[in-house]
């Protein structure tokens, strides 16, 4: 663990020089990541930037949690491994690039499956948490997590050619099951795996998770309305931004008069779990 | 006035997009691609049985008229399934949600931009 | 060099796996990025993630130029470059990288300061550049090449906490020159030295000219009027799309009757070149 | 039909946007943040001289009323100065050039929407 720091070191401020002589960042900014613990869950596509950047940025804690190993078919877009990582733990992996980017970031892996019965202790401590999970009963899991333990969720996905990316759980607006109070079904819902994704597109919205963290860490996140990112590869103007509702009284977590108060079965919850493969639909 | 003695019954015009993944759902023939975008124009009725036309008979009408197969994806009992995320001219559907009155039942206006996405789990 | 491939290997079957069930990329689409040849000018902030995504997405020559060398400074935005490689030279660097993320890209480096005496011969034989620099005088040098050669020049930039990306000198569209044919007065302009760059907004820059370099190479890229696109980590929608001008009749370089033939003394013509450092008078 | 007897002169209200640095020239007290992004509303007259209100004049108003100091990094002899970008109603003013007519006597509209933003050079 890594003692809060007052200052920065003469090392820390030629690296982060470029961010200092900011004023929306500046020493203060730069003491503010150096002293955030963060955790990203997933080192997926979402996961690869949005750590990378976090660390690279000056974040003095970072926490990455996967169970998975990499695979030849991750290579595409997971730019934190390497081809000669094939195989190995993903943690473990991620952790070797990161130290490579920047030494004096203190990363510390969970080479676990998240699941209800580790969250709480796996999360507690981080001051917010990146959503880069690829399946919709860990997102459920990871939301419902963060709600309980109050801590603020930036929520990124993409899938084939499009990425959606949200700060939730943050100043009076909305969590996930704020918006999604009832899971889709398991046959609408399409992962990497089946139904494909360009590289680079989760790399588009792991980049803009950094941004967002960055914004909340340095207190620069409005306040204003909760706000939905979308992007489309295809579309000649790629980004929409939508507002969205607050928090729900009637949300089963964050509500008035919460219904959920412990974390629940999520695989039973939403029909599928984190290592189920998707039915043969070829349908989002 | 609406002029209901010779003429066609009044129709609305809905500017309808399908985005995310829904778009796979769509019949060709209904789809029309404006600047990278699977779009739609839906036309309505005013009103059903006396009432002015909502989102929910959008849904329907889509539903009944634009779905290639599996209509479920789209609709089921209770109304747009969940997972979907409804846009009206750009914002989120909830926010127009009044006390006790249902989302769905929301009043569409002639040349209303609806959004129907597919939420993502994929990272 | 690389002979072109009319079929994927059996490896390229399974790294792009997640690519290849996409009709939008596909089997065509994945050797078309195989066969293609890209030079990216500039390995800092936005040649990183940009070289590094496509390299990882397949694409199979890989051009860099740049003649600078690795600096603490940097390592805040050019995640390409670890601390380690602080003193290297920055191509060699990079390449290190890309051959860890994709061994099979072929990666050629060219460890030189673009100049016109240079520009021509190294830009000559790629099928699209990537304007990854970070100074005025470089970016006319560049965008004349291009038109030259009839090379499409996907362009970005970012300062302190704004980005912008467009593609030019392609189908029909404007050229650097159209948008801008007198270049700025010295000292409005703000490099990322003095004025600063927050690292992951280059990031997002970055990772969107890969984007458009893959929609390019691939055919996918929209013939319809070309737009600019905005960024701002500030502002609570990020993303502006703007249609621009097409290919202006009068301009220097593109235009029915250029007077522009051949590549002048960029540094003469922007009154500052690339290594000079910007006057101090902290404006943009 | 304007009327001119007692009432204030007419006025056009723009809505100007500086961004990508620009907004560091423009005095505090007459910017306004706007979602994140640094705005103003500024008040032409309708003519000038007898001519419709331009792009000109609205740039020559800045240049004059707004700026911190060094009008010539904003306005130079020739108009808005190279390197500035400028948007009306989202668009490129370039796309408002006429053949002849100079981009700056593009004429202003009640409540138009100009953004005056600076290339970026930096990476
Ligand atoms: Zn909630
Ligand atoms: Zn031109």
């Amino acid at each position: 663990t890594m003692e809060p720091a007052d200052q920065l070191s003469r090392n820390e401020i030629q690296r982060f020089s470029r961010q200092l002589v900011m004023e929306e960042i500046g020493v203060e900014g730069q003491l503010q990541l150096r002293n955030s613990k963060v955790l990203v869950v997933g080192t997926g596509g979402l996961g690869s930037p949005c750590a990378m950047y976090l660390a690279a940025m000056g974040v003095g804690t970072l926490g990455l949690v996967d169970h998975d190993t990499v695979d030849h078919s991750n290579l595409h877009r997971q730019i934190i491994h390497t081809a000669g990582a094939c195989g190995s733990s993903k943690v473990i992996s991620a952790r070797m690039t990161l130290r490579r980017l920047n030494p004096q970031c203190n990363v510390r892996i969970h080479d676990q499956l998240l699941d209800s019965s580790n969250a709480l202790q796996i999360m507690r401590g981080y001051d917010i948490v990146i959503d880069a999970t690829d399946n919709a009963a860990t997102r459920y899991l990871v939301n419902d997590a963060c709600v309980m333990l109050g801590l603020p969720l930036v929520s990124g996905s993409a899938v084939r050619l499009e990425g959606q990316l949200t700060v939730l759980n943050y100043a009076g607006g909305p969590c996930y099951r704020c918006l999604f109070p009832v899971p889709p079904p398991p046959d609408t819902v399409a992962t990497c795996s089946d139904a494909g994704v360009l590289g680079v597109v989760p790399g588009v919205i792991g980049c803009l998770q950094a941004m967002e963290t960055v914004k909340v860490l340095t207190g620069r996140k409005s306040m204003d309305s909760p706000m939905l990112l979308l992007f489309s590869y295809k579309a000649a103007q790629p980004f929409r931004s939508v507002r969205l509702r607050s928090r729900m009284a009637s949300c089963a977590v964050c509500g008035d008069a919460p219904s959920i108060t412990r974390l629940i079965d999520y695989v039973a919850f939403c029909g599928s779990g984190p290592n189920d493969k998707t039915p043969d639909l070829h349908i989002l | 006035m609406a002029d209901t003695t010779e003429k066609e019954t009044p129709k609305l015009l809905i500017n309808v997009e399908f985005s995310d993944g829904l778009e796979t759902l769509i019949k060709d023939e209904v789809l029309k691609k404006r600047e990278g975008r699977s779009c739609a124009q839906i036309k309505l009725e005013e009103t059903y049985g006396g009432s002015p036309a909502t989102i929910r008979h959008l849904a329907e009408y889509i539903r009944d008229n634009c779905i290639k197969s599996k209509p479920e994806l789209f609709y089921d009992k209770d109304g747009v399934r969940p997972g979907i995320l409804v846009l009206i001219n750009n914002d989120d559907w909830e926010l127009f949600e009044e006390d006790g009155i249902d989302k769905h039942d929301y009043k569409l206006e002639n040349n209303a931009d609806v959004v129907f996405i597919s939420t993502l789990h994929g990272g």
